[in-house]
């Protein structure tokens, strides 16, 4: 094979990285003389990601950037990996590892962002929030409730609990159903993960209870958009994953013809996280139709 | 009873026995299996026990055997007393059994059945079994049963006759002081039973004891010092060898006298019902099979061990796949691709293996009579208890099942009363060739000849019967014809003028006739 | 309703009551509903695994052709403007294709119902991921199609889940208990090779359970889709068929097949379910879900036959004393 | 090696063939050394699970085990510091010690074995994920166990998993097909009644079974855990068991007891690995990962099966044609 090969890896499958694959898509558009492979797991396991990756390199790809399950404990496996070919971190960072550089946005940010908007869609009223989200024990999942905490503190609003799924959709929304019932006096909600907030406006709207509980929410589900497009949710905070996806292959790319100005002194390319609200939510959503578009 | 009572030795033997039973009792839910029975063993010694189905024959054994735990009364062996005897004591006191339906494990070769719970080991420690020294110790065992098989053959390619040897070279191999066999002829054919008889008499002459259970009551005649006879779970008599006789051994057991006459021959032999052009079985499938089967018959299928007969059944009735040749039904070809062809003619076959295949031991009496036929009394798709429950309950009064109620389990019926049950769910639908493989394996003489009679009514009705036996009086008493087979092909066909058993044995053992060529 | 069902019964009332007495709210109309929605449309996959295991075999496939047709149906209607009761109709055909598959595979081929429905759950997953290149299906915001609230409608506050449970579950008993075809279910499940002995057509019965099975499976299949509104292939309905085989053995059907009854399934499915609202309605870690629904299902299953056993017992130790009273003749 | 296992050798090499073809790399030392610790890693595991299903019972609980016991030994020697050796210890005790219980509760108490350990299954999981409240458990970084490396250590380039396996299977070869212990444990799972007339004590080899799954599970997730170097419980060996019942089936152990060959697991594991890495260096999509896995067992074992019926059949066949032209004597 004489074209370099650069691989995209995440985490899992979900509608969420279709993006960061139009983004790469893009880049193949214009990076003509490179296979770039966007790769998904067996399993969103920090080991499926890991035995991918060997596989990969075994296979010949030049450069990976990836989306660990659990980076904190894959900083082996980074090294061994980094150890062969360049090694790129996204959406969740390894800094202790010898990655090259971290292109993604920060979950705390995001966390704090929603927390604001919490903060601010309550206006002043008490709040007793409850968040939903798929894995409690995740990273991503711990760093954007910390943000969100650490937001909200002395503002008269209180997460009360996290309600964990496991990533099933049915459990999602019966955790919905059932906090409708157990806990009356909730009165905001936070969807962590992007199927979160989708299941949150469908027990909602069963319960008829749109518009009585204030919901924050995560990432561009198209219910989520129709949701805050409709008022039913105050806003929703949403990276840009189209933008890593574009924006890392080119910068692999760059990288492997020695050109490394792209990777800043501290290591970290942050793509700002986007509040999406009832005035940006059409412009954001026709953005987004044409990204995808663009990627044919 | 007493412990005290038990305890004092019997006044009338002055040689402590063996064994010594005392008031041993057993009951199930409905049933009194044994009422309160004694019974003493003494070294060397045979001893015949007879019953009708369900007199309580197997019980008795199997509390012996450490199987079951009796109600009450004691097991007194070499003189040690039990309340109940465990598996584990009952191997160790030197009692080795043969149970009444096989319990060997097919995914195992012969030695390994043979020796399994007391395999020979080697290398201490390590537990290793010593395959070589199994084999060693099994190959002899078998050839003094007269098997064809060595040590080596997996179980499950073995017939059911080759079956029960392995479990009778298993009771053998025991360095037992006390046999006990379980009706171990019950599908032995002819050679075999000599071969086993023989061996009894090697046993006693070294100081064995054997408890001998058979139906087949010459073999009893010929076999034992003393004959016990149970009936309904109480002793029913004590014949020492010079007392039994036929005649006397039918009244203690049944109550009165049976007339033992065999069926009379055919009044008229109609039309061929069923027929066979080179049919190919998958066992010997370079051995075409011819046969013609009468309605109004009772055409005799004997054979040695594993000679195809029930091959050929199995092939007819469409459970194996006929390689060649081709079958008729009432002139017409006919092509049975599954069991479903045949019995939708009224093809019936009651298979020799009575727990694997005949009837299903986890279902009551009722719902295995109205198995094959279960649209009879259903209406709309849906069974009618009470209807079944009817049919049931008349073929248990014909049949004379014995049994707590119609909706017992098969599963805790005698025997005898088993084979009753698999007989009974033909019997309800309406036979133009019912095939009987081994019909009266493990029943008692009155049910047996109650089977005879079933069997002689149905071809008077026009019925085309053929039956599959290993039982020589019974196919030479029983048959309007008897075909023989020899590794897989009919060696010769004799009418009645003919019958003896030596020309049977002959033609079985593959030679022809004296003075004659082969057929 | 037999003594097993009974037991299983008590258990659902005891868990129950406790539950109440810790939050009342369980037995709020709304709680009620939620709850039976959840019982409606994991009952009709779990009598669909009860045809199965009643003869003997097992159909581990059952989350993964429910994400596979789930991801269908979504698709044809969301996406491709398939009028939903064509669509519909579609699925519950493909289900029993895939049904009879499995079916002729495990009869005619004689293979292992386990490897057969495993290749299924591995297939069908990989199917369903490939078909959407492990997109999310869902509807479009705001769509309405007419007549498809149908599957998450409330008639008087009842979901209409358990309407369709009800009506399968009282066909489905009538056929295992009282048909025909039923008791050939149970003489295959005990002893396939007697049963075949005594003339049924022993493939015929296995490969009609097996069809039964997936049909009951695609009409859950919907019901599942309609209340998630849309479908991950890579994680809908994955592993239900542990569910599904849970409730079934919690409901008395024995794996070695020739035992069960329905009315022991759908209760074993409610008991599921009471467990699994109980952890959120107590407010128990989600991470502990399953640990409660572990030892519950123990505990549960282990008095159960305790009491059985102690039961059995007696009985018989009385019938050999009232025997030994008064001797038989 | 019986004809079945040689029938999996050949698919194996088939595919194996296959994969080189496509892509050369399959055969690099690196893509070796990799795959074959999976394989070392997953073989303990399936072995296990192999010892169980011959007695006619299935042990459901491994994944869980695996994730439980992983947690425990990354968390005492990452956080609190115990020796790796004396955590290493404490967990594979644990682990017989589960396993004993396993084999009580199903001999002693007489419960179905899938009961006991799909209960075993939720606990355990809910049990790992509460001790971490579902956090992941890692070493801090940087640090390092002397010997502890043992685990991942590849010398002359073979993963010590590998070698592990190597002796685990010689001494499962002769335990199973050699020992007397063995061929108790085929008699029990034929027929578990005929053992017990035979004089065996049952209820103690099955216990034994339990136990040895439960012991080897335990080292295998020692090794996986030192292999993934953290251990997420919610996640972590998620339904392995389903790997090793496939691995098990695949390799000829049939799941109502009594059938199975240790070679043929091991093969059965091998063919699963090959196919997962397969995946990954024919760049095939990963969502089709799945539907690849299952495709090629259904085949491998179609084929594997139908080649015996067909070959019987010629047999017997031709044996009726040759003795039509020139017929019998
Ligand atoms: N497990 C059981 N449950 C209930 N009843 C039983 C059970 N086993 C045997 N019986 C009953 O006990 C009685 C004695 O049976 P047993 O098997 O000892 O008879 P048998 O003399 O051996 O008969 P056969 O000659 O037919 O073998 C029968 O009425 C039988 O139905
Ligand atoms: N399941 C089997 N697999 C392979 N060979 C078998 C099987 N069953 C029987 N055989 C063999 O087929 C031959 C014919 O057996 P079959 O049972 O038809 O004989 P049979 O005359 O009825 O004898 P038996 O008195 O033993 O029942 C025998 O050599 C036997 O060993
Ligand atoms: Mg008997
Ligand atoms: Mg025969």
């Amino acid at each position: 094979q004489d074209k370099k090969q650069l691989a995209f890896v995440v985490n899992a499958s979900s509608d969420f990285w279709k993006l960061a694959e139009a983004g790469v898509k893009k880049a193949q558009g214009e990076l003509g003389s490179y296979e770039l492979q966007f790769r998904y797991p067996a399993q969103g396991t920090a080991a499926a990601q890991n035995a991918l990756m060997d596989d990969l390199v075994t296979a010949g790809v030049d450069a990976i950037m990836i989306s660990s399950a659990d980076p904190k404990n894959s900083i082996d496996a980074f090294n061994r990996i980094a150890g062969q070919v360049p090694l790129f971190t996204t959406d969740s960072d390894a800094p202790e590892s010898n990655r090259i550089a971290y292109l993604g946005s920060s979950n705390t940010d995001a966390g704090v962002q929603a927390g604001e908007e919490m903060v601010k869609a309550m206006a002043g009223k008490e709040g007793k929030c409850m968040g939903f989200v798929g894995f409690l024990g995740a990273d991503n999942a711990k760093e954007r409730i910390a943000g969100f905490k650490q937001a909200i503190e002395g503002k008269g609003i209180e997460l009360v609990d996290v309600r964990g799924d496991d990533v099933d959709f049915t459990r999602a929304r019966t955790n919905v159903d059932d906090v409708l019932v157990a806990n009356p006096e909730i009165n905001c909600m936070v969807g962590f993960y992007s199927y979160n907030p989708p299941k949150i406006y469908e027990a909602l709207q069963a319960a008829g209870k749109l518009g009585q509980i204030t919901v924050v929410a995560f990432d561009e589900d198209p219910v989520t958009l129709g949701a805050v497009k409709e008022g039913s949710f105050a806003s929703t905070v949403v990276q840009q994953p189209f933008e890593w996806g574009y924006q890392g292959m080119k910068l692999m790319a760059k990288y492997l013809e020695g050109d490394k100005s792209g990777v800043p002194e501290n290591k970290l390319i942050i793509v700002p996280t986007k509040v999406i609200e009832k005035g940006n939510v059409d412009a954001f959503e026709a953005d987004l139709k044409a990204k995808i578009a663009s990627a044919g | 009873m007493s412990a005290a009572a038990t305890a004092a030795p019997s006044s009338s033997s002055s040689v402590q026995p063996f064994l010594r039973l005392a008031g041993v009792r057993k009951s199930y839910p409905g049933v009194v299996a044994l009422a309160g029975f004694d019974l003493d063993v003494a070294r060397g010694e045979v001893i015949g026990i007879v019953g009708e189905n369900g007199a309580g024959k197997s019980t008795l054994m199997k509390i012996l055997g450490g199987v079951i735990r009796p109600d009450r009364g004691t097991i007194e062996v070499d003189g040690e007393p039990f309340e109940a005897l465990t598996v584990g004591q009952s191997i160790r006191a030197g009692i080795a059994f043969v149970h009444q339906e096989l319990n060997l494990f097919d995914n195992l070769d012969v030695a390994a059945n043979v020796f399994i719970g007391r395999e020979p080991r080697k290398y201490g420690l390590l537990n290793l079994v010593d395959r070589e020294g199994q084999r060693a110790a099994v190959a002899p065992l078998l050839k003094r049963l007269g098997a064809h098989f060595g040590p080596d053959a997996p179980v499950r390619k073995l017939s059911l006759a080759q079956q029960q040897i392995v479990e009778i070279a298993k009771a053998l191999s025991y360095d037992a002081r006390l046999i006990i066999l379980d009706e171990p002829t019950s599908s032995l054919p002819l050679r075999e039973t000599e071969k086993l008889l023989e061996v009894i008499r090697g046993l006693k002459a070294d100081g064995i004891s054997v408890i001998f259970i058979s139906h087949r009551l010459h073999e009893i005649e010929r076999a034992c010092n003393r004959v016990v006879v149970l009936r309904d779970g109480v002793l029913a008599g004590r014949l020492d060898r010079a007392e039994v006789t036929y005649q006397k051994l039918v009244r203690l057991m049944i109550g009165r006298d049976l007339k033992v006459v065999y069926t009379p021959p055919a009044v008229a032999r109609g039309a061929v019902a069923l027929s066979a052009r080179d049919v190919r079985t998958s066992a010997y499938p370079h051995q075409p099979v011819s046969l013609d089967l009468h309605r109004g018959e009772i055409l005799g299928l004997a054979g040695l061990v594993g000679s195809g007969r029930s091959e050929l059944a199995r092939a007819i009735f469409g459970i194996d796949p006929i390689f060649g040749g081709s079958l008729g039904f009432e002139g017409a070809p006919l092509a049975v691709k599954g069991t479903g062809d045949a019995t939708r003619r009224g093809i019936f076959l009651v298979p020799e293996d009575r727990k694997g295949a005949g009837i299903l031991l986890d279902l009551p009496i009722a719902q295995n009579i109205t198995l094959p036929n279960l649209d009879a009394y259903a209406r709309g798709g849906i069974v009618s208890a009470a209807a079944e429950a009817r049919r049931a309950e008349k073929s248990k009064a014909e049949l004379d099942i014995r049994a707590p109620s119609v909706q017992a389990l098969t599963g805790a019926l005698s025997g005898g009363n088993q084979q009753k049950v698999a007989l009974a769910k033909w019997l309800a639908m309406d036979p133009q060739v019912i095939i009987l493989d081994e019909p009266t394996r493990g029943i008692d003489v009155g049910a047996k000849f109650e089977i005879y009679r079933l069997m002689r009514a149905l071809a008077d009705a026009g019925v085309a019967v053929l039956m599959i036996s290993s039982d020589m009086e019974e196919v030479i008493g029983v048959s309007d014809r008897i075909a023989v087979m020899h590794e897989g092909r009919i060696s010769g066909m004799l009418t009645r003028d003919r019958f003896s058993e030596e020309n049977v044995l002959l033609l079985a053992m593959g030679r022809g006739l004296e003075g004659e060529g082969r057929t | 309703m037999n003594k097993k069902d009974l037991g299983l019964l008590v258990l659902i009332l005891v868990v129950g009551l406790g539950v109440y007495l810790r939050n009342p709210l369980f037995l709020s109309p709304n709680n009620l509903a939620n709850t039976a929605n959840l019982i409606g449309l994991f009952g009709l996959f779990s009598i669909a695994q009860g045809f199965v295991i009643i003869t003997g075999g097992i159909e581990l496939s059952v989350g993964s052709m429910m994400a596979l047709l789930g991801v269908l149906f979504v698709d044809m209607v969301g996406r491709l403007g398939v009028p939903w009761p064509i669509a519909a109709a579609i699925v519950i055909a493909l289900g029993l294709l895939l049904g009879l598959a499995h079916g002729l595979l495990i009869t005619k081929l004689r293979m292992q119902p386990f490897v057969v429905t495993l290749c299924g759950l591995l297939i069908y997953r990989g199917a369903s991921r490939g078909y959407t290149a492990d997109a999310t299906a869902g509807f479009p915001f705001g769509s309405t199609y007419p007549g498809l609230d149908f599957f998450v409608a409330r008639p008087w506050g009842i979901p209409t889940s358990v309407f369709v449970l009800a009506v399968v579950g009282v066909i489905a008993w009538v056929v295992l208990h009282r048909s025909v075809f039923g008791r050939y279910l149970y003489a295959v499940g005990k002893n396939e090779e007697a049963a075949k002995f005594s003339g049924i057509r022993t493939s015929v019965v296995i490969a009609a359970a097996y069809v039964i099975c997936a049909g009951l499976t695609a009409i859950a299949a919907i019901f599942l889709a309609m209340y998630t509104r849309s479908v991950s292939p890579s994680s809908h309905a994955n592993f239900y068929e542990l569910y599904a085989i849970a409730a079934a053995v919690l409901g008395g059907f024995s794996l070695r097949g020739g035992e069960g009854s329905i009315v022991g399934v759908i209760l074993g499915t409610i008991l599921l379910q009471v467990l699994q609202n109980l952890v959120n309605l107590l407010g128990i870690p989600s991470s502990l879900n399953f640990a409660v629904m572990g030892t519950v299902i123990l505990v549960g299953v282990l008095v159960d036959q305790q009491w059985g056993h102690f039961r059995e017992r007696r009985r018989i130790r009385e019938a050999a004393r009232s025997s030994l009273e008064q001797p038989a003749e």
